[in-house]
């Protein structure tokens, strides 16, 4: 970072501009030699995209006068040495560091573990001591280092939008708003996990009485906590524990893959599900999620029908009365969980998702406390105070009650409920401060917009999904000069040099008290977790209900979600994510309407068939996905596209669906009309084939049929004979590692959690929508996803599938250059830099792992976009083939540590990328000429066997056949027949 | 070898150098040559500007993808190197058979040969990745002290068009010598004098030279065989290595070289037929040359089309469930359009054939040829496609569409391939002078043994 | 007429071969073996080295740890240089940016492509000596690159690396010499449990 | 062969009257003969008393030393100089290894052939003296040309014999003429 006064040098250079003339100035000092390099620091997006035509064109002219030989053969540049100015002691320069730290999302905080290289984030691990991760990660936390880096992040404190402000005229508005004693000021903030930032929030209100404070949560999850007011007279929050659970009802809940906590609940169910024992799973829901990949009984229904469904359930269990009649399948689907419950009693658990009314929870957690389950299989803690709701903020702006508006981390002008209203709304404000990572949408309305720190550039902390708190801490300066929320509340109440360091440390020497205060302290940023917070579990004592149900809507019902991997579409501008598919439905870069196999035939729509969906008055276009074991009586779309303002990435990908949300929020809304426009849209899906065509690349049993057998349940269909000796030619001498991974398919959500960790671990670039509908996606490790059985109610199967590392590698036998080869711990390694792209590999490799950079993917020219690369894993270039590795990085990296300390590489030693991000622990890697390791024990089980055995590949990665707990008495009918 | 009756009756030695010499020493040319050529040089410029576009943006501009890794180029090369493949035969094989009626086509055959292998021989280069490295395949001390990797089918193609480009090239250079030479004494003008006289490098007929490229001649034709037959094997290997359904078979080899053999006779015809009226040959490229053509090609086309269903055959009969869906796909997938095609120009498109006035019609032949032609690139397109595109796990099955860069790659390489074809029309010898003038002297010298 | 042909094809030949080396020296490396590389400041080896005797460790301190060998920060200069030369004009980069805070932009002298991948620590815990890569810098008043540092020099070692080995003592000794080098070398590759049949492997370099 | 020496340039029309005077030459012990064809005359070369090529060797040995050589060569760079374990198949792949040696073999046959050609023929040679020799550049279309050297001895006898063997115009050439 240079020095302040070099910044402010500049500002003074760029005060009096506006708008697109402050650009311009921008790039020309872009091109000025001696400013460029602080420009880059400070506003790498202005000066590049232009610079990139110009050289573009340049080689161009070059190959076409017949120059390319030289021009692609010149000589490296020299290189820079930089070495740092004082060398902490705690850093060795070339070794990562990790530091325990947590990120938060949706409303609740998840432990990780942050690699540094060089005090540059680069990776996120999950913390096995934090109760939310147990070692895993979300996709949200994977993509942080991608948003850290983005370099479209606001530069800049503004003024009116365009206007470059200064951190004193910020400073003076607040001294006025303190003035004022707040009168008139609102605080608009999401759901807060920070008890810090919560405490401020309290004295703030405190110490400014006139000021008042709403939450805005763009995808609402309070339906659970409204639901036990309604039942225990009290804002509770659930812990689920599907560790004692051995019967699971979800009703439009996808506790597994969605919401606080759902990397523990996925690791307790995977657990729970282990043959010969296994839990039962049943799920009714609109649309197919990874909880619902799972289930041994998937019901699809439509959200709105779900009311009814636990109302008959809960009727069957003796409470209340039925609502209005099902269709028969549904009826004896409920018939039969309900003596499946009655059975299990205590050891069932019944759940609803955030998308349920808070009556439906009330209910669900009294048919729980019928079945005696309150207190073992669900648990309770008190839910932490919260904002008020919105919709008052907004009736309150629009009738001019609202004087000041302090907006922090929120975007309402974009994910608000029909968000044109606040934005009309807000540009009537007479004082509005935003803060926020983006100058988004809001931002732009404001008057003032103050950059915010990621959560890795500042110290803040969080409370788990159980209550327990854990740190946040910084691994780098921030970026942009931008500024935590604790230091914009205590500036706000008049602290001129606040220090969320301090603020942080200040609150909890408060709560923990004195003694021995440090060492505790201390202690909690190893572990990454504060012992002893964990909220205490509540008996709270049901009520008599007495619930409302209102007319269910009628017609094909339009279900609001948020988006499986945008979420409400804060983290929108993130390419990971939006290349990431969106489990089950597979599709990337946009928001799609799944529609059901039935609805799709009646109103005869097809794949990418662009729809008109209209209801409150409001209607968009969107293009329709055909989605089998999506409920036939609705539509689902997603939230978080069709951003306006959100930089380079995210603008003009998708649909924003805000103008269709209810004025309440609510997740669904209706009656719905559809039409069809005529118009036809790419939908850039990884994957087109649906079924598995009868080839079987995913072996089933049931559990019954498991128990039965004896000895391997899946048989090898290896080919023993062999033109050659069978084995390798280099001799194996014992105790060298031969690294193999099993991939169990009984455990595999289809979360795509691994998919994002590998692409962060191992530089794997993203290559934009038109080429991943091309088919050039280039994620290493891909989650195949089959529908068997009826369109209707199809066996959803997800499969991880990573290179295989065979011994006799088709791939390699065809590279004409030895590119591709063995090496003599078994790995399959791809040498980039003797590759020339006969794509010869490609064709060969029966398993379509290998991925070729058609065009030049990896974007070399941003350099913000360089600090977050693994600098131990090569950036390829265009015209290369690249493929998993099994993190050959970190096998390297425990081999040398190993040789250094003269001793063997230990089982557990290497962890894969996406073995530590799995919340199930579905992957497992090691060695397996080791007997004793891990994942020898995995291939030894009778459900073991390798994917396309019969083509004699011999591949290292094999799966555990996937198993099933049906329940015979739903087994016996054919409508569930899967 | 007894040349009886495969000239017009009354072809002396010096009608054979007047026709043939005339148009390499006329003056100037045609319009129609000139207007060919232009059409050509166009094509020739789209190429240079798709390479151009390919090296600076990457293989990504064509519509290959995964699992599609290859589509057009290696199609494309497969059919280019295969047209190539017909005048090797017509100049090694009939020489063995002492087929005296080749030589009045051997030398335009060759030049086709070699025309069509220097076109062919760009593909393989320019879809590789990174092309600026491909001589990395070829074995060479280097400082990474790393080889190629000799049991990939690419590197014994690799060496298969090396050798066949490099011996082709030469033998039909120094077969030419004698005409070169002819030109060379005939020439007007001194320019043209100095360049075929430079080209002719000093050749004078003189009877230790012509004993020695008698000798030349005889084992090159004999190495020719199996070169050619070898190079068609290990192109048809390109593929076969492969574990692909549909390309992982024995039958290949066999089935790429009668391929091979057909599109080239058909594209003898195509270029030939046009060549003859043009130049007025009729007396030196008699209805019975044509005749024999088109029993080879006949024979080429029914050999084709047991390959087709031999293919088909297997696959029941192995009842390999791969095997099996790539039968289904290529009559009923994506690419049907384009297996039906390659049916339709190759095998049915030839049955006339078996009729004589159609094998002594040119016009006939010609636009056999044309199909047969345009029907082998389908063949090469459908047999790359229809195996890549739905691989074993059905979750990577994918599409290959062409872009505009795919055909104008396409449409590139023909012009190349008529530029220089149309070039070496104007200024060489069609037909090998030396060899014509063997037949006529010995026609002459029957008909005169007749009357006496 | 044949001497002019003859001269002609010579041409092409000519014309050829020249091309190819201008090929050759335009993909030739920034700072070419043996030349001394000009710093910010005109750091000898040979005097801290040679002279002083300072250890290759005091200033490089991760090479025994970490992949890389590690750059002194100014600090590490500072601990003697805020005494000793303070009025040198050579050292006014130093104190400037010592004060300044903005650190030295040293030239790479040892510059590998970016896809091979050398770790120091692994080098020198198994005997590979400094003199081994960088030659003797105790005898460099300004460094230069001692060796070729392509994928044939690197291979020449690890397929043989009996040729190069030093006991651990030895490895940051630049003047040692064994006396019998291959006796040495071959008594260490067992001492050291050197895993031979790993050193040839893509793998070992390229990830 | 001597171009210096004085001789007489005879022409005959057909390949037949050429042998002919050929055999009549020789068999009057002339010697150092030589003759120029616009194709290659079946018999010429033996009644000349050519020495058969040695083209046909030399080729042979050429391809072997090509296919032997790949085969060595891949041996060594497989096995000796760089093992790498590729698909699990053995260092020495011999099936592998043939059919670049056999493409090697006729590479190497071929290309020895046609240099040996060019070469054993002095070519390229683009001045020789028999370019200004009249009529010389009949050879290349239709005359078939012999020429005797004319030593001591004077040349009418000789003229005449050779016109009563069905020579055409002759002509002396080479030497001081």
């Amino acid at each position: 970072m240079p020095s302040l006064s070099r910044i402010d040098e500049l500002r003074r250079l760029l005060a009096d501009l506006r708008g697109p003339a402050l650009w311009q100035q921008l790039d020309q000092l872009a091109e000025h030699r001696a400013l460029r390099e602080l420009v880059e620091q400070q506003f790498p997006h202005l000066s590049r995209a232009p610079a990139m035509d110009r050289r573009g064109f340049l080689r161009f002219a070059a190959a076409a006068i017949g120059g390319t030989g030289l021009s692609a053969c010149s000589g490296p540049p020299p290189e820079r040495i930089v070495p740092q100015q004082r060398l902490p002691e705690t850093t060795v320069p070339g070794k990562p560091v990790f530091y325990a730290s947590t990120l938060t999302q949706a409303g609740s905080g998840i432990g990780v573990l942050v690699e540094t290289h060089g005090n540059r984030p680069t990776k996120i691990e999950g913390n096995p001591g934090h109760p939310s991760s147990l070692g895993a990660t979300g996709i949200h936390a994977q993509a942080a280092i991608m948003d850290l880096w983005d370099p479209d992040r606001s530069p800049m404190i503004l003024r009116g939008g365009t206007e470059v402000g200064a951190w004193n005229g910020v400073l003076a508005e607040f001294a006025k708003i303190r003035q004022a004693g707040g009168d008139g000021l609102r605080l608009m903030t999401p759901s807060i996990a920070s008890p810090t930032l919560r405490a401020q929030i309290e004295t703030l209100l405190d110490e400014l009485p006139g000021a008042r404070w709403h939450r805005h949560d763009a995808v609402d999850l309070s339906a659970a906590a409204e639901g036990a007011r309604i039942a225990f007279g009290q804002a509770l929050q659930p812990q689920y524990r599907l560790d004692r659970a051995e019967l699971i009802a979800l009703f439009d809940a996808d506790l597994l893959a969605q919401g606080p906590g759902h990397l523990r609940h996925a690791r307790d169910f995977a657990k729970r599900r282990e043959p010969p024992q296994m839990n039962r799973l049943y799920v009714a829901e609109p649309s197919p999620t990874p909880s619902g990949s799972l289930a041994d009984h998937r019901l699809p229904i439509g959200g709105e029908r779900v009311a009814e469904l636990v109302r008959l359930l809960a009727a069957k269990l003796g409470i209340g009365d039925t609502g209005a009649a099902l269709d028969p399948t549904a009826e004896r689907w409920i018939a039969v969980l309900a003596e499946d419950l009655r059975a299990a009693g205590p050891a069932a658990l019944v759940a609803a998702g955030p998308a349920q009314p808070p009556s439906v929870h009330a209910l669900v957690w009294a048919i729980n406390h019928r079945l005696g389950a309150v207190g073992h299989t669900l648990q309770f803690i008190a839910a932490p105070r919260q904002g008020e709701p919105y919709a008052t903020l907004l009736s309150d702006m629009e009738d001019g009650k609202v004087e000041t508006l302090l907006m922090l981390d929120v975007n309402p002008a974009y994910d608000a409920p029909q968000s044109a209203r606040f934005a009309e709304a807000l540009q009537r404000i007479p004082r509005s401060v935003h803060s926020g990572l983006y100058t988004d949408e809001t931002a732009r309305l404001s008057h003032w917009h103050i950059p915010l720190a990621h959560a890795l550039e500042c110290w803040s902390d969080a409370e788990a999904h159980d209550g327990s708190a854990s740190l946040q801490q910084p691994m780098i300066a921030p970026l942009y000069g931008a500024r935590p929320a604790h230091e914009i509340l205590a500036a706000l109440l008049g602290d001129p040099r606040p220090q969320a360091r301090d603020i942080v440390q200040a609150h909890w020497r408060q709560r923990l008290g004195d003694a021995g205060f440090d060492t505790r302290w201390h202690d909690s940023l190893r572990q990454g977790l504060i012992e002893g917070t964990a909220a205490a579990t509540l008996r709270p004592a049901l009520r008599e209900l007495d619930l409302q149900w209102p007319p269910p809507l009628p017609g094909p019902v339009l279900e609001i979600r948020p988006d499986p991997t945008l979420w409400d579409g804060r983290q929108a501008n993130n390419a990971w994510l939006q290349e990431l598919p969106k489990p089950i439905a597979l599709n990337t870069w946009g928001n799609l309407a799944w529609v059901g196999a039935r609805l799709a035939q009646q109103y005869d729509i097809e794949n990418g068939d662009v729809l008109r969906l209209s209801t409150n008055g409001a209607s968009i276009e969107i293009a329709a996905l055909v989605l089998p074991g999506q409920a036939q009586d609705s539509l689902t779309v997603h939230l978080g596209h069709g951003r306006r303002a959100a930089g380079r990435i995210a603008s003009d990908v998708g649909v924003d669906v805000a103008a269709l949300r209810p004025a309440d929020g609510a997740w669904r809304s209706g009656p719905l009309t559809i039409e069809k426009t005529g118009e036809r849209r790419i939908l850039a899906r990884v994957q087109t084939q649906d079924g598995m065509e009868g080839r079987e690349p995913v072996r089933r049993a049931t559990l019954a049929e498991y128990r039965q057998h004896d000895g391997a349940l899946v048989e090898d269909e290896t080919p023993q004979h062999s033109f050659y000796d069978a084995n390798p030619p280099q001799t194996r001498e014992p105790g060298k590692p031969a690294w193999g991974m099993s991939v169990d398919l009984n455990a595999c959500l289809g979360c795509m959690n691994c998919t994002i960790a590998c692409q962060s671990e191992n530089n794997i670039p993203t290559v934009g929508r038109e080429q991943v509908d091309l088919g050039r996606a280039m994620h290493w490790i891909r989650v195949d996803r089959y529908f068997e059985g009826p369109a209707e109610t199809p066996e959803i199967l997800s499969q991880p599938v990573p290179c295989m590392h065979c011994e006799h590698a088709p791939c390699e036998l065809v590279c004409p250059v030895g590119a591709t080869v063995h090496d003599d711990e078994g790995l399959n390694v791809q040498v980039y830099n003797r590759c020339v792209g006969t794509r010869f590999c490609g064709n060969n490799c029966p398993y379509s792992v290998r991925r070729f950079n058609f065009l030049q993917y990896a974007d070399r020219d941003t350099e913000s976009l360089r600090g977050g690369r693994n600098p131990d894993v090569t950036v390829r270039s265009r015209g290369v083939m690249e493929k998993c590795s099994f993190c050959i990085q970190r096998i390297s990296a425990a081999r040398i540590q190993a040789e250094n300390e003269g001793r063997e590489i230990g089982d557990g030693e290497v962890v894969t990328a996406c073995q530590s991000a799995c919340p199930t622990q579905a992957i497992t890697f090691g060695n397996i000429a080791d007997k004793d390791s891990a994942v020898s024990k995995k291939k030894a089980s009778p459900r073991n066997y390798d994917l396309l055995a019969e083509l004699n590949t011999r591949p290292r990665t094999s799966y555990l056949a996937r198993l099933r707990n049906p329940n015979p008495a739903l087994e016996t009918n054919g409508e569930d027949q899967a | 070898m007894n040349g009886e009756g495969w000239l017009a009756a009354g072809t002396t030695p010096g009608d054979v150098d007047a026709r043939i010499a005339r148009p390499a020493l006329a003056p100037r040319f045609g319009a129609g040559w000139r207007i060919g050529l232009s059409v050509s040089l166009l094509g020739v410029l789209v190429l240079m500007l798709t390479v151009s576009v390919l090296l600076t943006v990457g293989v990504g501009i064509w519509g290959i993808t995964r699992p599609a890794y290859w589509g057009f180029a290696i199609a494309n090369y497969v059919w280019w190197i295969g047209i190539g493949m017909g005048g090797t035969f017509i100049s090694t094989a009939l020489y063995l058979l002492r087929q005296p009626w080749r030589n009045s086509l051997s030398r335009y055959a060759e030049t086709m040969t070699v025309f069509a292998v220097c076109v062919s021989g760009i593909f393989p280069i320019l879809h590789l990745g990174r092309p600026w490295f491909f001589y990395w395949l070829f074995p060479y001390p280097d400082t990474m002290n790393v080889w190629p990797q000799w049991r990939s089918a690419l590197f014994w193609d690799f060496c298969a068009i090396l050798a066949y480009l490099l011996v082709s090239v030469l033998f039909w250079y120094v077969s030419m010598l004698p005409d070169l030479a002819t030109l060379r004494d005939r020439a007007a003008g001194r320019m043209r004098r100095v360049v075929y006289g430079f080209l002719a490098l000093g050749w004078q007929g003189e009877a230790r030279e012509w004993q020695r490229l008698e000798a030349l001649t005889r084992i090159i034709a004999a190495l020719g065989v199996p070169l050619v037959f070898s190079v068609h094997s290990m192109v048809a290997l390109d593929l076969s290595e492969g574990l692909l359904a549909g390309w992982h078979t024995t039958i290949f080899p066999p089935f790429f070289v009668a391929g091979a053999l057909f599109s080239g006779f058909a594209m003898a015809l195509v270029i030939g037929v046009p060549l003859r009226k043009r130049f007025r040959l009729e007396a030196l490229i008699t209805e019975r040359h044509l005749d024999r053509l088109a029993i080879l090609l006949l024979t080429g086309g029914l050999v084709v089309a047991y390959c087709y269903a031999a293919e088909i055959f297997m696959a029941y009969y192995s009842m390999d469930e791969y095997e099996l869906a790539v039968t289904r796909f290529r009559f009923t997938g994506l690419y049907a359009p384009v297996y039906w095609a390659a049916i339709v120009c190759n095998v049915l498109a030839i049955q006339p054939l078996w009729w004589a006035r159609v094998r002594r019609s040119p016009r006939w032949l010609f636009w056999i040829g044309l199909s047969v032609v345009f029907g082998m690139w389908c063949e090469r397109i459908m047999l790359v496609l229809s195996s890549e595109y739905r691989p074993f796990l059905p979750a990577a099955w994918g599409r290959f569409m062409p872009t505009v860069w795919d055909w104008a790659m396409l449409a590139g390489s023909i012009g190349l391939f008529m530029t220089m074809l149309l070039l070496f029309v104007r200024w060489f010898p069609v037909v090998s002078m030396h060899e014509t003038r063997q037949l006529a002297h010995e026609s002459a010298q029957g008909s005169r043994e007749a009357q006496a | 007429m044949d001497f002019v042909a003859r001269l002609v094809v010579l041409g092409v030949i000519v014309v050829g071969v020249g091309l190819f080396w201008i090929w050759r020296a335009a993909s030739a490396s920034a700072h070419p073996v043996g030349s001394a590389v000009e710093q910010p400041i005109p750091f000898s080896h040979k005097h801290h080295v040679g002279d002083d005797g300072i250890d290759c460790r005091y200033c490089h301190a991760s090479v025994e740890t970490a992949a890389t060998a590690g750059m002194p920060s100014v600090e590490v200069c500072m601990s003697c240089h805020s005494q000793l030369y303070t009025d040198q004009p050579a050292l006014q980069p130093l104190i400037e940016a010592w004060q300044s805070g903005k650190p030295i932009r040293w030239q790479r002298v040892h510059d590998l492509p970016d896809f091979a991948y050398f770790d120091h620590s692994v080098h020198v815990n198994n005997g590979v000596g400094c003199v081994s890569c960088h030659g003797r810098v105790d005898e460099m008043p300004l460094t230069w690159r001692h060796a070729s540092l392509n994928m044939q020099w690197c291979l020449d070692c690890h397929r043989d690396p009996a040729q190069a080995l030093r006991p651990r003592d030895k490895v940051f000794d630049l003047a040692w010499q064994p006396a019998n080098q291959r006796a040495t070398g071959t008594a260490l590759i067992a001492a050291y449990h050197v895993p031979m049949e790993r050193l040839t492997e893509c793998s070992t370099c390229h990830r | 062969m001597s171009i210096g020496r004085p001789g007489l340039l005879a022409r005959f029309d057909t390949p037949q009257t050429l042998l002919g005077a050929v055999q009549a030459a020789r068999s009057q012990g002339h010697r150092g003969l030589r003759a120029w064809t616009p194709y290659p005359v079946e018999g010429l070369a033996e009644v000349l008393a050519l020495p058969p090529s040695r083209l046909p060797l030399a080729m042979l040995l050429g391809g072997l030393a090509g296919g032997l050589g790949t085969l060595a060569l891949q041996y060594y760079s497989a096995v000796i100089d760089y093992p790498v374990n590729i698909g699990g198949r053995p260092l020495a792949s011999w099936p592998a290894f043939g059919p670049p040696a056999l493409e090697m073999t006729l590479l190497c046959a071929g290309l020895v052939g046609i240099l040996g050609l060019l070469l054993r023929s002095g070519l390229p040679r683009w001045h020789r003296p028999e370019f200004d020799w009249a009529g010389m550049e009949q050879a290349s279309s239709d005359a078939f040309l012999l020429w005797l050297p004319l030593d001591d001895e004077d040349g009418e006898a000789l003229r005449d014999w050779l016109l009563s063997n069905g020579a055409r115009d002759l002509s002396r050439v080479g030497g001081d003429s």
